[in-house]
């Protein structure tokens, strides 16, 4: 099948339809409210055509990562191309796209997610024109993150998000919104600074030759930066294992942990999360979050293999702190966001520490563990949604006995609870074990303290469970009414694909396995080097 | 030992600096202004010891003929007639003389232990009069900013013609 | 330090006449004691040109900038005083520190 | 039979049950009624199958195993994959008629017991659920499936217990054992990390024969040991082992039937299952440690049985006791004896539970019918003389006492018998007499307890006895479970000899693997232990014999002659009643440590997380207010939206640096030449 | 030499026609009482000098007896010059503040001119003096701009503090000018640099240079030489405020950098083509850092405390000028033309910020953040556009300012100056937060008071769209920009 629509890529349209619904949406008059919602819709319906496309036609056998042959559904062409002067050399920058094994379960996401997200979005009242608007302007941001391999290109996209963001949570969020936008404005846009210092600092350190006449030119070409033949000599991160290259390691890990979110940098996160209308909240979660770990996957350690190397055990410290630290913060909060958000935390470790595992079930499982918590924690922000839309509350201690009143709702978030709680069946326990029986060849004690997090986990996902659906149903909540069809059209979806995957994840593991191999001897293989622990 | 020229010199200078003192540390403006009189031809005589013919003239001409007069025109236009006291306060006077104080004499130590750039005189040379070679070099090398200068000229005079003038009475439309 | 005159007793003279200067440019209130002061920093940066061309072997460049700086001061003393007396019409006052309705 | 018919059957059973729960769960509100037909009847069609291949499998193909294997995941990597896989030996054949017969009965029992429940169609599609996650931790072949059947295992006891979830009881009751019990799990989880990290695979076959090979976890023995004690982790959490035990007796919130069948017969089996199934990895140090605690569980938990009053409660600590015995008996090496009793186990005491839960059902119906919400159905001080009442009940009630007293002609004297001579063995080889001391005596006082529940329940008279006026006999679907559960509990099923179970098919059938452990830290061998054994067999039977008539003795002596008072013993001892009556304070005990310390941290941690680490960030108003000259504007600004302490502090700084811009031009300039000359000095 | 005046008359034809249009206009505005007319001349005259200038693009040599240089940095300052006053005239148009002063309307419009030739000469002068005299003209003329609502007692004010502040700095300036002569005898930059480089006193010279940097820092607002600025900027009207903050910044930068490269810069090293080598005897680096970290430091940090949008963009400048520095700083060609990248994309978002916040205050009579709450809602066009040019002011891809402050880091770490890197891209952080704060009133919050909704002409929008256009287009794809700034980085008698 021919990947191009219209002699346009199949990623750019990806990526641009939500512009296009955007622009759309901006062209109707505001009363037709009805419109901007099916406009909206439809643009996220394409994009998930769209991305049906991808995954079929997708070949499971290239595994992509630092060879640009092997990267699939590649657009690329010349965006700016500066060769003036011989005393600056010349500069080429990418409109590169393309994906592989580690970004093609995130395409799917982001598509799949972007969809409820609309659909969740319909009871949205206030300036509906803008909010749609922006949403889709935030979809086209999430989308080009996971699909550029221009570096450039990577962070143009990283920050368009920022500012949807903003006024989606300071528009239509809680009481305390602006608190929380701006809070997670700065907070992202201090990460995203640092990334711009390294990402200048490789573009001064990688050249490549061109290809027709053979100069060096500087390029943003992630892959190119991926191969320490492409360093000049006596450039800031030229050689393996030079102080220069851990900072730069750093500075982007920084940049990337701000939006996992990583102990310490999390405190955005709940705030954001309470403050956020249900469908930013599961955009947030859904695919916000994963970008923190993709970016360390797809730039941070393939660039910096020998820094990845070298910071590898506290890589691991930090996803032990995060499960653990997450969930008994969780455990504290009487507000049922805030529990999720802190749960969300707790489920981000798992995929640092797999990561930090840096072997075939660690790496699967960190990325398997992107694509479920993208799905659980959407559905579980989604069930909060529809309880607040009812009783405006989200106190968990105002809750009790709900099971009997909205038996259908129920067992929607049971089976989310589970999966969050890594029930085997539901797929967020398989992405858990991958990662813990990956981690364990790598960090012994680490992973033993953190399999703590599964007991904590049990503990207060149980506890939620208690106090909002057994015991008696508080007198207030006697009217309340169940699930309705829309809202089931978005949960079910979700609630199959978490059972499917938990049952027979084969459809997305074979997506990233060669990748995800590929990745793992690349890191490693470049170095040469005796993990930590072994 | 001291000749006449030194006299002269240590005459304009202390003409220069107790002038100047009053200048700066009178209550009295309209004492200060004619201080400042003093001063101007003070410096004059000093460019007439540095063998500064025309520059002298113009000091005279532009400082005590026009600049001055400027100077006690505003005294006197923003000074109330009727309000005897023409007295001028000060502030922050303690920290501004320690910073006086500081420049002056880091000016002058820095001053003392720097080499200048000199080149030795010939007597014609100091017994010329300057007019010659100013006028000259105002036509060839200089001719650039003499030119400005008068775009300069113009400009602030129509400038302060604009700001100072008063106002006619607001059209009624 | 001989007392017979030499290049470095001009430029005290102007040195100190610069501080001067300064003193009186920090201290007086009123506008008009502020430009004499800045007066005064002009002629001492005359008296270092007109000073130093006579050392350089009669370098006429020296008095042409001093000429130009007086020249100039004479503009500027114009311009200025026309803005103090727009400021004497709409405060009733030339005192500068009592013209400051716009701070942090 | 072929062995692909084997493993079509065996597959057949695993899925039935969950077909059963599909269709339950989905159009249980449409069958109503129907559904207890339903799920039983597919669970009946599980049991055929079972016993098809337990016969042949005893029968015709005694030393094969049959297995199917396919790979789940494959990481395609390194032949690195997760295989899932289903094996049949004569264990899991034996194992599958234990789970599908209890299961059918009690679903069998449940269709009267249940009736008019609210959610009665969720019940049985729960059911079964937890016969699917049973049977699959009885069919796995390697660890992986193990694990996900044990957590689902554990899922279903929680959504059975939790049956009737308005009740806070049973709603915490099902929270406790999930999560007790994954604490347990968390513990397996981290022996199958060690074992995956050194084997890369997780088939049972295949690491045995690895580690025969001498490939041991991190090339240590002491991580083998630790690899076998984790694994042996998740025994502890699902067989409510010390000190892990203390969600059983909560789980009684659940209905009668599901302690029955879960918390009796099954589920709680599964960890001796497990145990016994991977038992080639375990070393002899993993081995007195598993020994230990299951004598420490039997005998602990027998005391706490002399203390209670509620039937259920005595039911329970029973279990626990009686899981302890078969844990021990794996761990002194006594394989098959352990694995026996665990069959025998499961007959009189899911028997037990059923019959109590008659007794229950029939309280209830009484007390119900009186009006009488105060009295509870559960208390046996309540209760007495039902003997006349409720014949079929009593007499298959004292069928299953005898058993678990271990009174010849019994199952459970055949199996009891064999456990003791384990221990009377292993103390020979090891020195370790302890255990054998705690075996008779928790033998001892199992006879004790089990006769005072049965005098107190079904003898005597009742002093209240209007109270019971109206009792009656349970149903038949309630009675015939009994009756086949009694016919099970007798000797002629397992042996030919009522003294010596080895004569039967049972010992030739299951036998103790080789281990695959390295020789320097195996246990003793089988035929040295087989020597003890029958060395010491005829002392077992004496001590035993003469030790449980003791305690059928003082039980009779005092509750049924009055003898002894117990009163009086009870009010000589006040506080190790009190002690042995509150079980020993475990709850209490964890509630003061292990859950205080988690809440505690997580509180302080989520206010660590609030203040600190988000107040570094953030800066608390206050501190800034105080600083910050209190303005109204910075109120608003403060208040508006400056969010971090950086800015804060930035926000300050700014602050104190905007006060120079005094509006007067002289300070300004006063500050240009300061800064000009800082500069020269810094440069100079 | 007179054939030598003769000659440099054709480099100075851009000059000739401003200093002609400046005369016309004056009668001009004798003559026609619609000052329209004026406008009408003033902008042909420029866009002549434009046309002229254009000949000029590859021309390098110096004329006038090296008094005035004619190169490509001179030329590209000037288009950008040419380009902002050409956008301040048709933005002035549109000000309610300048149409009502009625009778000084036409000369608000010539002393534009007189200012644009004062900037040129500044731009292109090698010469001590001559740069004093271009300082000189640029300032008187801003002093009167800056007093030219003389009703207005903030107008009064403004214009009192700058003429004191500017008189006395260019008197400091002087002084270090007089110094320097005294050293080298000379006023010619390069005859200076070559004293220097053969040795003089260094304390001396080290006074001169701080003396000269008190001017310098004084033009382009850099710290602690700004506080003119707010006052000044605050009370001017918005035109002016735009003019200075853009169009004199730029002249100040431009003659500051041509004077660090031809004064400061070793003559007797080997050429080398991107880093200069510094004559040892000058800090003239580290004063430079100094004033950059400073200056965009407290720039920003007390922007955050501003709630007259002015005055909050009149701090928001000196942080600008601080990231400027930064380019400055480096001494390298990189530098260079990171620092002219900047400035033209700070041309646009800026004076497209100005241009908003003069629209508003024309209709609202207020430039207070608090009545801008509502506004985003209420006049989605103003909101989105006023948020683009804030994003850019911010430095947020896709848009021009990402681009300026992209090169500007970009030749930092590669001079592996990684700490002022990360100062400034931290100082861009905060610099967010009270650019959010604009965003928060006009989005987030309601408007207290009843306000009228905002209704643009069709001229007010093409104006605004004139300048988001290049802020969004030049974020998307810079190269000509880039390339004509790195072309323009030559300076006569450098490498």
């Amino acid at each position: 099948m021919n990947n191009n629509f219209l002699n346009i890529g199949i990623l750019t349209w990806m990526t641009f339809i939500p512009v296009v619904g955007m622009i759309a949406v901006l062209l109707v008059p505001k009363e037709q409210k009805t419109t901007i919602r099916w406009i909206s819709l439809g643009a996220t319906i394409v994009q998930l055509i769209f991305s049906v496309i991808i995954y079929t036609n997708f070949d499971r056998s290239l595994a992509g990562v630092n060879n640009a042959a092997t990267m699939q559904f590649v657009e690329r062409y010349s965006w700016i191309d500066i060769k003036s002067v011989e005393w600056f050399g010349r500069i080429h920058i990418e409109y590169f796209l393309g994906i592989d094994g580690i970004s093609v379960p995130m395409v799917l996401l982001t598509a799949l997610i972007s969809f409820v997200a609309v659909l969740s979005s319909w009871s949205i009242e206030k300036s509906i024109k803008g909010y749609f608007a922006l949403l889709l302007l935030l979809d086209t941001g999430m989308m080009g993150v996971f699909v550029s391999l221009d570096f450039f290109l990577f962070y143009v996209f990283w920050e368009i998000m920022l500012l949807p963001m903003y006024f989606l949570i300071g528009i239509w969020g809680g009481p305390r919104r602006e608190y929380a936008a701006i809070k997670f404005f700065i907070y992202t846009l201090f990460g995203s600074v640092l990334m711009l210092l390294v990402l200048i600092a490789l573009y001064f350190s990688v050249s490549i030759p061109d290809a027709s006449t053979g100069e060096l030119v500087h390029t943003f070409d992630m892959i190119a930066m991926m191969n320490p033949a492409n360093y000049e000599a006596n450039s800031l991160l030229f050689g393996l294992n030079t102080s220069w290259r851990y900072i730069a390691y750093v500075g982007l890990f920084i940049g990337f942990a701000i939006k996992v979110p990583i102990f310490p940098f999390h405190t955005w996160l709940p705030d954001a999360h309470v403050e956020a209308p249900t469908a930013i909240s599961v955009i947030l979660a859904g695919v916000l979050l994963k970008m923190g770990t993709y970016g360390l996957m797809r730039v941070a350690m393939p660039i910096f293999p020998d820094a990845a190397i070298y910071y590898l055990y506290p890589l691991a410290f930090l996803g032990f702190i995060n499960i653990v630290y997450g969930a008994l913060c969780a455990m504290a909060q009487t507000d049922f966001k805030k529990l999720i958000a802190y749960s969300s935390v707790s489920h981000m470790g798992i995929v640092l520490l797999g990561m930090a595992a840096l072997n075939t079930q660690g790496m699967i499982g960190a990325m398997f563990q992107m694509f479920n918590h993208g799905t659980i924690t959407a559905m579980l922000f989604l069930i909060v949604g529809v309880i607040y839309d009812r009783t405006h509350t989200r106190g968990l201690n105002d809750f009790g006995g709900l099971m009997n009143q909205m038996p259908k709702y129920s067992a929607i978030m049971v089976i989310a609870f589970f999966a969050a709680l890594g029930l085997p069946g539901l797929s967020g326990f398989v992405s858990e074990v991958f990662s813990f029986l990956g981690a364990f060849q790598t960090f012994r004690w680490i992973t033993i303290a953190s399999t703590l997090g599964i007991v904590l986990t049990a503990g207060y996902m149980l506890w939620t469970l208690q106090r909002v659906f057994l015991g008696e149903l508080p007198e207030k909540w006697k009217s309340l009414t169940d699930i309705n069809n829309r809202e089931l059209i978005m949960l079910v979806p979700l609630a199959i694909i978490v059972i499917l995957l938990g049952v027979y994840p084969t459809p997305i593991l074979d997506l990233m396995n060669a990748s995800a191999n590929e990745l793992v001897d690349f890191i490693k293989g470049e170095n040469n080097l005796t993990i930590l622990g072994q | 030992m001291l000749n006449l020229y030194d006299y002269i010199f240590y005459f304009f200078a202390i003409v220069i600096l107790g002038s100047s003192f009053v200048v700066v540390f009178s209550r009295n403006i309209v004492h200060s202004a004619f201080a400042l009189l003093f001063t101007f031809f003070g410096v004059a005589g000093f460019y007439v010891l540095l063998s500064a013919d025309f520059l002298a003239i113009t000091q005279l001409l532009v400082y005590v003929g026009g600049i001055l007069v400027l100077l006690l025109f505003g005294v006197m236009l923003t000074n109330n007639i009727v309000n005897v006291e023409i007295k001028s306060g000060t502030m922050q006077t303690l920290p501004a003389s320690l910073i006086a104080a500081l420049i002056a004499g880091l000016l002058c130590g820095i001053f003392y232990v720097s080499n200048w750039y000199l080149v030795p005189t010939t007597p014609e040379l100091l017994n010329n009069t300057t007019a010659v070679a100013i006028g000259y070099a105002f036509i060839t090398t200089w001719i650039l900013p003499f030119e400005v200068a008068s775009v300069v000229l113009l400009v602030a005079m129509i400038g302060a013609v604009i700001i100072a003038r008063r106002e006619k009475a607001p059209e009624v439309e | 330090m001989t007392f017979t005159v030499s290049l470095n007793h001009f430029i005290f003279v102007s040195a100190i006449l610069f501080s001067l200067g300064i003193y009186a440019v920090l201290t007086r209130r009123n506008a008009i004691m502020v430009l004499m002061g800045i007066e005064l920093i002009l002629n001492s940066a005359n008296i270092n040109f007109v000073a130093f061309s006579r050392y350089a072997g009669m370098d006429v460049n020296g008095h042409l900038a001093a000429i130009f700086v007086i020249f100039l001061a004479a503009c500027e003393a114009a311009v200025a005083l026309a803005i103090v007396l727009n400021i004497y019409k709409q405060f009733n006052t030339v005192n500068v520190d009592e013209v400051s309705t716009m701070k942090d | 039979m072929t062995e692909t018919l084997f493993l079509q059957f065996a597959t057949a059973i695993l899925f039935i049950p969950l077909i059963s729960f599909l269709v339950l769960i989905f159009f249980g509100k449409k069958l109503s009624d129907k559904s207890a037909i339903v799920g039983s009847g597919l669970i009946g069609s599980t049991l055929l199958l079972s016993l098809i291949i337990f016969f042949s499998k005893i029968n015709y193909f005694h030393n094969q195993t049959f297995e199917y294997t396919f790979t789940w995941v494959d990481f395609g990597y390194y032949d690195s994959k997760i295989n899932l896989g289903i094996m049949i030996d004569n264990m899991t054949a034996i194992m599958l008629v234990v789970v599908t017969l209890v299961s059918f009965l009690v679903h069998l029992f449940s269709i009267s017991y249940m009736k008019g429940d609210i959610r009665y169609s969720r019940y049985f599609a729960f059911l079964g659920i937890f016969s699917f996650s049973m049977l699959g931790i009885v069919l796995a072949d390697n660890f992986f499936m193990i694990y996900v059947f044990w957590e689902l295992v554990g899922l279903s006891s929680y959504l059975l217990i939790g049956h009737w979830y308005e009740k806070t009881s049973a709603a915490n009751a099902s929270k406790k054992a999930f999560i007790v019990n994954r604490v347990g799990d968390v513990g397996m989880f981290t022996g199958i990390m060690i074992l995956w990290s050194t084997f890369g695979t997780l088939d049972f076959e295949k690491i045995f024969s690895l580690m025969s090979l001498g490939v041991i976890p991190f090339e240590s023995t002491v991580w083998l040991t630790a690899a076998g004690l984790l694994i042996f982790c998740g025994a502890v959490g699902k067989s409510a082992q010390f000190p892990l035990h203390v969600w059983l007796p909560d789980a009684m919130e659940g209905p009668t039937p599901v302690s029955a069948l879960i918390h009796a017969a099954t589920m709680v089996a599964a960890g001796v299952y497990l145990i016994a199934r991977v038992f080639p990895i375990f070393t002899a140090d993993a081995l007195i440690v598993i020994a230990y605690i299951g004598a420490i569980t039997a005998f602990v938990s027998a005391t706490i049985a002399i203390a209670q009053y509620d039937i259920k409660k005595v039911l329970a600590y029973s279990t626990v006791s009686q899981l302890g015995y078969m844990v021990m008996s794996l761990g002194v090496g006594g394989f098959t004896s352990g694995f026996f009793h665990l069959v025998t186990h499961a007959a009189f005491k899911a028997g037990l539970f059923l019959g109590s839960g008659s007794v229950i059902f029939a309280m209830h119906h009484v007390l119900h019918h009186h009006n009488d919400h105060h009295t509870d159905p559960q208390d046996i001080r309540n209760m007495g003389g039902l003997k006349n009442k409720m014949p079929i009940t009593f007499w298959t009630f004292l069928i299953f006492t005898l058993a678990i007293s271990g009174v010849p002609l019994t199952s459970g004297f055949l199996s009891k018998d064999d456990i003791l001579a384990g221990t009377l063995a292993f103390s020979d080889l090891t020195g370790h007499t302890i255990i054998p001391i705690i075996a008779f005596t928790v033998a001892g006082m199992t006879a004790f307890y089990m006769f005072r529940v049965l005098i107190l329940t079904f003898m005597g008279s009742h002093a209240d006895s209007h109270r019971i006026d109206g009792i009656h006999e349970s149903p038949w679907q309630m009675t015939t479970p009994l009756i086949i559960f009694a016919a099970l509990s007798l000797f002629f099923f397992y042996s030919p000899n009522p003294t010596n179970a080895s004569e039967g098919w049972f010992y030739s059938a299951v036998v103790r693997p080789e281990t695959a452990v390295p020789e320097n830290v195996s246990a003793s061998s089988i035929e040295s232990f087989e020597e003890a054994v029958h060395h010491n067999h005829g002392k077992a039977i004496t001590l035993s014999l003469l030790i449980a008539g003791l305690g059928i003795l003082i039980s009779f002596a005092t509750y049924y002659w009055k003898k002894i008072s117990a009163d009086k013993i009870l009010n000589m001892f006040p506080k190790t009643f009190k002690f042995l009556n509150m079980k020993w304070y475990f709850d209490e005990l964890y509630d003061k440590t292990v859950v205080w310390f988690t809440m505690t941290t997580a509180k302080v941690l989520a206010w660590f997380d609030f203040k600190i680490i988000d107040g570094l960030v953030n800066g608390t108003a206050s501190v800034t207010k105080s600083t910050a000259f209190g303005s109204g504007k910075f109120d608003n600004v403060v208040v508006d939206g400056i969010v971090n302490l950086t800015a804060y502090t930035f926000g300050f700084f700014g602050l104190i640096i905007r006060t120079i811009q005094t509006g007067k031009v002289q300070t300004y300039l006063a500050f240009a030449i300061v800064g000009a000359l800082m500069i020269f000095f810094f440069f100079n | 030499m007179l054939e030598q005046v003769y000659n440099s008359l054709q480099f100075i034809k851009p000059e000739l026609i401003l200093v002609g249009t400046l005369l016309v206009s004056i009668i001009v505005d004798l003559i026609f009482k619609n000052k329209k007319v004026v406008v009408a001349f003033v902008i042909l005259g420029l866009v002549l000098s434009f046309y002229y200038l254009t000949f000029l693009n590859s021309i390098n040599q110096l004329i006038f007896f090296n008094m005035y240089a004619i190169d490509p940095f001179a030329y590209f300052f000037k288009i950008f010059l040419l380009v902002a006053t050409i956008g301040i005239v048709l933005f002035s148009v549109l000000s309610k503040e300048i149409s009502d002063l009625k009778s000084r309307e036409g000369e608000f419009y010539y002393f534009l001119v007189a200012l644009t030739i004062g900037m040129f000469l500044m731009t292109s002068s090698t010469n001590l003096i001559m740069m004093y005299l271009a300082i000189e003209l640029t300032s008187l003329t801003s002093y009167m701009l800056a007093g030219f609502m003389k009703e207005e007692k903030s107008s009064s004010e403004a214009s009192l503090k700058y003429v004191l502040y500017g008189a006395f700095s260019s008197g400091m300036m002087l002084y270090g000018i007089s110094i320097i002569y005294g050293l080298t005898g000379s006023f010619d930059l390069l005859a200076i640099n070559m004293a220097i480089a053969d040795g003089v006193s260094s304390l001396a010279l080290l006074i001169s240079t701080v003396l000269m940097f008190v001017g310098f820092g004084y033009k382009i607002s850099a710290v602690p030489f700004h506080f003119w600025t707010p006052d000044v900027y605050e009370g001017s009207p918005i035109s002016v405020t735009t003019i200075l903050s853009v169009a004199s910044k730029a002249a100040g930068f431009s003659m500051l950098m041509r004077t660090a490269k031809i004064m400061f810069i070793d003559p007797y090293a080997a050429p080398t083509v991107n880093d200069w080598q510094i004559i040892d005897s000058v800090p003239i680096v580290e004063i430079l850092t100094i004033l950059s970290v400073l200056t965009m430091t407290l720039g920003n940090l007390v922007a955050i405390w501003q709630s007259n949008l002015k005055r909050l963009l009149a701090y928001s400048s000196i942080a600008h000028a601080g990231y400027l520095l930064l380019g400055v700083l480096t001494m390298n060609n990189e530098g260079y033309s990171a620092t002219l990248i900047y400035f033209v994309t700070y041309l646009f978002m800026n004076v497209g910020a100005f241009l908003i916040v003069m629209l508003v205050s024309n209709k609202l009579n207020s430039s207070d953040i608090d009545s801008y709450k509502g506004l985003g809602m209420k006049s989605p066009f103003i909101g989105v556009m006023f948020a683009l040019f804030l994003i850019s002011l911010t430095g947020l891809p896709p848009t021009a300012g990402f681009v300026g402050k992209l090169y500007i880091f970009a030749a930092l770490v590669n001079k592996k100056l990684i700490l002022l890197a990360v100062i400034g891209v931290l100082n861009s952080v905060v610099s967010l937060y009270y650019y959010v704060r604009i965003f928060r009133n006009m989005f987030l919050r309601e408007s207290d008071i009843e306000t009228p909704e905002i209704k643009l002409s069709l001229a007010e929008k093409l104006l605004i769209l004139v300048f988001a256009i290049p802020t969004i287009g030049l974020g998307l794809y810079f190269a000509p920009l880039v390339e004509f700034a790195h072309a323009s980085v030559e300076i006569f008698s450098g490498n």
